[in-house]
């Protein structure tokens, strides 16, 4: 009952959210844009693209009509055509997708645990060599742009060393080479693919069993992976560090003492989880630094991904691909966070059942 | 106590030292960056005019001669940044203060007349947070200034406030219900003080001292975050040098001419530690949780 | 006991009720209604010392909120001297203000650190309007050595007091605009047994000089006992017991007064407090017993009090609600819950 | 009677602004086997610093120097490390606040069968051997991180639940500590040290935070818990609670034991003016039957502690040798002891 309220309560509000930016992104472009039609077109376009364009969004009309089947193509799924790719935004971010949610995923699941690793080690000695090292290692990094960090990388292990690949998810002369995951698939009652696994390089390879594919894509992913684990580095270390020493200062630590339990079992059972549970409340901020992270490291490292795709029209004003990858974006991090929060309720008794 | 030497001296240099550290890169950017007007600045400095083409040395690596290397053009680097800097100070100092204004405002009054106020404000604010706020500012920022190059810069920074105040405003309001929860702000309504001088007497003190560290802080996080919104050609137009923008450009001549891209990113990374040592030591003055545990 | 008694009242509040919001269900989902004070009479009269005894969660400090109105009552009014303080605005309302004031319990977060002693003390001043600062200094040098406090000391921060101290600079702000009413939200519950005996005296001194009514939150009987003329006994957000001192702690009716009264440890070893049978805790509000809200501990419980509550009624010179003493006919009517 | 718990000249320092501060300042105790002794005191006495000591649980900026000694062993000059085969069976303790006394994300059940666990560890290595090292590494799933499902809580978790008079200590065991009152939480504490059956239990304040019914319950089971042979260190800062439970009293000031004697004696006849004073602040009567007594002044700084007696510049018998000359405790009627120079 609980649960389902809240979740209800959440969908509600993460509508509304959608909503919210549509209008804002609406306004922008149909109303407070001296010429929309150049907006959706690109400012590269002909005078004939701009004509057509603004016939296809129905720019000629008044507002409502606009706004009308502005609404509607969002939620039937037709988001544009993309001036620099001419193609639909819906089948680019297909394409793409997949490849940035591998990689943002590999990144987080490693961040997650080196900070908190680092965190508890920080906590074990305050002040000593290991924490102060931690320390000043966070301090620093955290402050690096992140085009500096991928920019460093690139010309030690890649340009100095040539230890990692320097651009693509994968070789591009295996990448051509790997079949596509297929499965079977009882629903349909037939063999198919799976559109979002057949389209992570490493995953792909993984399951076809193509190993000299799985490695190079291995191998172009790790430098991007340090990147995104490096970008904003330190915020959870500090947090987990912070509430490690307070935990270790409550009174039912000192009851687990008091039982006679040793103090391997008094941290790792008693006092750890309760001072990772704030991290918790973190994670969904950093998963979407991490989404954030992505437009730049991908556009470094010539990974292509979303965040590779979002930097390009970024640079080219394609309009109609940022609104699409933005409406994207917004409801992978919502989900992020509901997933975040009901992991959070059911990790904290606290937050779970009221009395 | 059995600690090691090196780790105590680690532990000093970190304490008090960093504050310090902080503060005086703050203060020669700064200071650089007000001298940056005048043109003089650059041949008692630099030597070169940032504008200054010289083909006979372009691509030169870094030297003497040019401590950060040259373009294409021969331009000096080193000249360019110190060019770029008043621009990437003055941004984070204009953002971060407006956010702070309006999220100061809202969410102290807000947080203290309570009722359908907060409950507007707070709806609102809630909405900006579940917006992915990057990804939505670098849109914003890309459809305005899709029609003027010279206008990008503004809109960069109007959407990097759209994206800013909630947060100053959520903070501002859970500092301020802790606050009317406190028995000294209850004594003083007891004592039949005005909501607003109840605000300015025992409510902006408090306050003032946590937005202050999350200030500091935030305005290395922005200096970063604008740089991203150079990087992609989001911030001032062409020719006025950029460091985020200086960054993008050099990527063409990698690996060849790497200062091109790295000595820019190196000074931005210098500029946001400055802001960061700062604030940590801010928070350190008030923040008493985290004292002396950094 | 104490002569300067009047029996007029000061304060009173009718039919008051408390209603507070708490969140319940997965991450606060849903809302759940509590009643911490529920349809409360009471009156302090001009000149005396009103305690309310108490339990943690039995509503007292709600209640002394209430007739501050430093909480809003969800039902009911209070009065001081005739006037009802819920429609006081503007000046009126100041005046109020400089009439009732409160101490509070924790000597430390009740004092802002980043204020003088004298801006703490004098705030009752300027809340009332007062603007000469020439009257202001002397008012709030001479609030300052009635508690025992050195006024040379106004120039200095909180924090360089102890704590016994600083609940002297806490009273110096409660009385420097000489109000008829205190509420004293239990001043000396955070504080070591000898400063406790300090205070006391101190606030005896101070209410016997001034006349003024005090209204004392409490949890300890002895104390209680010590500085009351009258006394209610508050269990579960409704006054179960009400008279004077000498009849409702010298000899206590309700079962609950009595089974509380049996447990304080006294200087006579040989009743030994662990020898009380009485079972479970006090109740939360979100969860209360039918009928009478004490029914499900007391030891004397029958069929009627599990299926109606008791009013608060008159019974051997107080006012007692418990069937024991009156029967059906004075039950409230049956609770809303 | 044996002595269950040894205390001599036990000092605890604190490292503040770079030096040291004796918060405990030789302290000679000895509790017998199921003993209840009280430590009365105000804040800043020591008490709870001796108690930590005791348990060896002082944080990290604090020492103890001198013996403590549990059955006959020493445990301040154990190493960290092997402590807590002392504390569990061996030695226990009970918080003031039961509010965070309890892990808020382990069920009580889990938490209680951790106790008995620990017990069988304990019985295992026979207790107060220092000398058997092989600790069997006894992997219970119930304890997994992040698997903190409801197994059925253990039989000897919902007797011990029983015993501290729970009602319905099956649906209790298997609830969160937030999900339970304060009260109940104390008695969840009550019911580990039922489990633990521990030789000696530190009881620091442990009904301060209660109401005055719960707490009367608590001290209830506190006696019967020193009945099965527990001896308690019941430390509060109301010496009419301690008059209820314990046989013995200690008054502790700045950090000295001032006056050690039976619970009567030392409450119908007190002899250190400290006591007396103590005893005199406690409001009774009626108003305006008896003015209660007051000590002037407020307890000592332990970093500015007055020369002589500690106890001089509050003192109104106090004599010139009281400014210079420390005080030491002397016997004046059997087993009553006193640290003052009036005697």
């Amino acid at each position: 009952m609980g649960l389902a309220t809240y979740v209800a309560r959440r969908a509600l509000f993460s509508f509304f959210v959608i909503i919210g930016e549509l209008l804002i992104i609406f306004y922008l472009t149909n109303i407070a844009a001296p010429d929309p039609a150049v907006i959706w077109a690109g400012p590269e376009s002909t005078k004939a693209q701009v004509a057509l364009v603004a016939q296809m969004y129905h720019l000629n009309s008044p507002w409502y009509v606009q706004f009308y089947y502005y609404m509607v193509n969002v939620f039937s799924g037709n988001w544009g055509i993309s001036p620099l790719y001419q193609q639909p935004v819906i089948s680019l971010i297909e394409e793409y997708l997949p490849v940035t949610l591998e990689l943002t995923i590999i990144a987080f699941v490693f961040k997650i645990g080196l900070e908190m690793t680092l965190g508890v080690v920080s906590a074990m000695r305050p002040n000593g060599a290991v924490d102060n090292l931690i320390k000043v290692t966070y301090t620093t990094v955290r402050s690096a742009p992140p085009f500096l960090v991928a920019l460093g990388l690139l010309l030690l292990f890649s340009y100095g060393t040539h230890t990692f690949p320097s651009s693509q998810p994968i070789d591009p002369i295996l990448g051509a080479t790997v079949p596509k995951f297929q499965f079977y698939n009882p629903i349909a009652g037939k063999v198919t693919g799976f559109w979002l696994v057949d389209n992570m390089p490493i995953l792909n390879a993984l399951l076809v069993g193509d190993w000299a594919a799985f490695s190079s894509a291995v191998s172009h992913a790790v430098l991007p992976v340090v990147t995104l684990i490096l970008f904003g580095f330190g915020g959870i270390v500090r947090l987990v560090k912070v509430s490690m020493l307070e935990v270790l200062d409550q009174d039912y630590v000192r009851t687990a003492r008091a039982k006679g339990l040793r103090e391997n079992v008094v941290i790792f059972r008693h006092a750890l989880r309760n001072s990772l549970l704030p991290a918790f409340t973190l994670i969904g901020l950093v998963f979407a630094g991490l989404v954030t992270g992505s437009l730049v490291v991908e556009t470094i490292y010539g990974y292509y991904g979303l965040g590779y795709y979002v930097a390009e029209s970024l640079l080219t004003f394609d309009t109609p691909s940022l609104i699409g990858t933005l409406i994207l974006i917004t409801v992978v991090i919502i989900l992020s966070n509901l997933v975040v929060d009901i992991g959070y309720g059911f990790l904290d008794p606290r937050t779970r059942v009221g009395y | 106590m059995s600690k090691s030497s090196s780790s105590v001296t680690l532990g000093i240099i970190f304490g008090n030292w960093a504050t310090l550290v902080g503060v005086g890169i703050l203060v020669v950017f700064l200071v650089l960056s007000a001298l940056a007007a005048w043109p003089v600045t650059y041949h008692l400095i630099a030597r070169y005019s940032p504008d200054a083409l010289n083909f006979g040395s372009s691509n030169a690596p870094p030297s003497l001669a040019h401590l950060f290397g040259t373009d294409a053009e021969g331009r000096d680097i080193f000249a360019r940044v110190i060019a770029a800097l008043p621009i990437d100070i003055v941004i984070p100092f204009e953002v971060v203060g407006a956010s702070v204004g309006i999220g100061f405002l809202l969410g102290t009054f807000a947080g203290y007349l309570g009722g359908w106020v907060e409950e507007l404000v707070l709806r609102v604010a809630d909405l900006f947070f579940a917006f992915p706020s990057v990804v939505l500012a670098l849109t914003i920022s890309a459809i305005l200034g899709a029609t003027d190059e010279g206008l990008r810069v503004v809109f960069t920074e109007l959407a990097l406030i759209v994206v800013g105040w909630p947060f100053y405003t959520r903070l501002a309001r859970a500092q301020v219900i802790s606050l009317k929860q406190m028995p000294f702000v209850r004594a003083a309504e007891a004592s039949g003080l005005g909501k607003l001088r109840i605000i300015r007497m025992h409510v902006i003190p408090h306050l003032a001292s946590v937005v202050a560290v999350y200030a500091t802080l935030d305005m290395g996080t922005t200096l970063l975050l604008y740089s991203v919104f150079a990087f992609f050609g989001l911030g001032v137009a062409p020719p006025t040098p950029e460091l985020g923008r200086m960054v993008y450009d050099g990527l063409t001549a990698l690996p060849g001419n790497w200062w091109w891209s790295f000595f820019p990113g190196l000074i931005l990374m210098i500029l946001a530690l400055g802001f960061s040592l700062a604030g940590e030591g801010l928070r350190d003055v008030f923040d008493p949780r985290l004292r002396g545990q950094r | 006991m104490s002569p300067a008694t009047s029996t007029e009242d000061l304060v009173s509040a009718e039919a008051l009720s408390v209603t507070y919001k708490v969140r319940t269900g997965f991450l606060g989902s849903t809302h759940r209604v509590i009643k911490p004070v529920d349809c409360v009479d009471l009156s302090v009269r001009k000149g005396e010392v009103m305690t309310v005894i108490g339990e943690s969660g039995s509503g007292k400090s709600t209640l002394g909120f209430a007739l501050l109105r430093l909480v809003k009552p969800s039902a009911g009014r209070v009065l001081f001297s005739g006037q009802d303080i819920g429609k006081a605005k503007g000046s009126d309302l100041r005046e109020l203000r400089r009439q009732m004031q409160i101490v509070f319990q924790d000597p430390y977060s009740s004092l802002d650190p980043r204020l003088h002693v004298k801006d703490i003390v004098s705030e009752p001043l300027i809340g009332s309007g007062m603007k000469d600062p020439g009257e202001i200094d002397d008012r709030t040098s001479r609030a300052m050595t009635m508690v025992g406090l050195d006024p040379s000391a106004k120039s200095k921060y909180v924090h360089e007091f102890s704590g016994g101290q600083r609940q002297r600079i806490g009273i110096a702000r409660a009385i420097v605009g000489d109000p008829q009413f205190v509420v004293l939200d239990e001043p000396t519950s955070n504080l070591d047994v000898s400063i406790q005996a300090q205070i006391l005296n101190l606030l005896m001194d101070l209410q016997s000089k001034s006349g003024a009514s005090y209204l004392f939150i409490s949890h300890n009987m002895a104390v209680s006992q010590y500085v009351s003329d009258r006394v209610a006994v508050m269990y579960a957000g409704e006054v179960v017991e009400r008279g004077t001192s000498e009849e409702v702690i010298g000899e206590p009716m309700h079962p609950y007064t009595q089974d509380l009264l049996s447990c304080v440890p006294t200087m006579d070893i040989s009743r030994k407090v662990t020898d009380v049978k009485i079972t479970g805790d006090p109740p939360s509000f979100a969860d209360l017993p039918r009928g009478c809200r004490y029914s499900n501990r007391c030891k004397r419980a029958f069929d009627l009090c599990k299926e109606k509550e008791p009013a608060l009624a008159a019974a051997g010179g107080r006012e007692v609600a418990c069937f024991l003493y009156h029967k059906e006919e004075r039950a409230v009517a049956p609770p809303e819950r | 009677m044996t002595d269950a718990l040894r205390v001599s000249d036990l000092w605890v320092d604190y490292r503040t602004k770079g030096t040291w501060a004796s918060a405990v300042r030789g302290v000679d105790l000895t509790v017998g086997e199921g003993e209840v002794i009280g430590v009365v005191g105000e804040s800043g006495s020591g008490k709870s610093s001796l108690s930590l000591a005791i348990m060896k649980l002082l944080p990290a900026n604090a020492r103890a120097r001198g013996r403590v000694e549990i059955l006959g062993k020493d445990v301040v000059g154990l190493p960290a490390n092997e402590a807590h085969r002392y504390r569990g069976a061996g030695m226990t303790m009970i918080f003031q606040e039961p509010m965070t006394s309890l892990n808020p994300v382990m069920r009580v059940s889990n938490q209680l069968s951790e106790a008995v666990t620990s017990r069988g560890e304990h019985y295992k290595l026979g207790v107060f051997r220092a000398d058997s090292i092989a600790v069997p590494g006894g992997r219970d799933p119930r304890f997994a991180m992040g698997s903190e499902r409801s197994v059925p809580p253990s039989k000897e978790a919902v007797e011990a639940l029983r015993q501290v008079r729970i009602s319905d200590p099956e649906r209790t065991a298997s609830k969160y500590p937030h999900e339970l009152s304060g009260g109940e939480r104390q008695r969840v504490m009550i019911a580990m040290s039922f489990l633990l059956r521990p030789r000696v239990l530190v009881a620091d304040e442990p009904t301060t935070a209660l109401d005055v019914t719960t707490q009367a319950q608590v001290l209830s089971l506190l006696l019967g818990l020193s009945r099965e042979g527990t001896s308690i260190l019941f430390v509060s800062h109301d010496i009419l609670v301690v008059g209820q439970v314990a046989r013995r009293v200690a008054v502790m000031y700045a950090g000295e034991v001032v006056e050690l004697g039976p619970t009567e004696a030392v409450l119908k006849n007190p002899l250190h003016p400290y006591t007396k004073g103590l005893i005199g602040s406690i409001p009774s009567g009626f108003k305006g039957e008896r003015r209660i007594e007051q000590i002037p002044g407020s307890p000592p700084d332990i970093l500015r502690l007055p020369s002589g007696c500690r106890f001089n510049p509050r003192c109104k018998f106090a004599m010139e040798r009281c400014r210079s000359e420390e005080t030491s405790l002397k016997e004046m009627e059997k087993d009553h002891f006193v640290a003052c120079h009036l005697y």
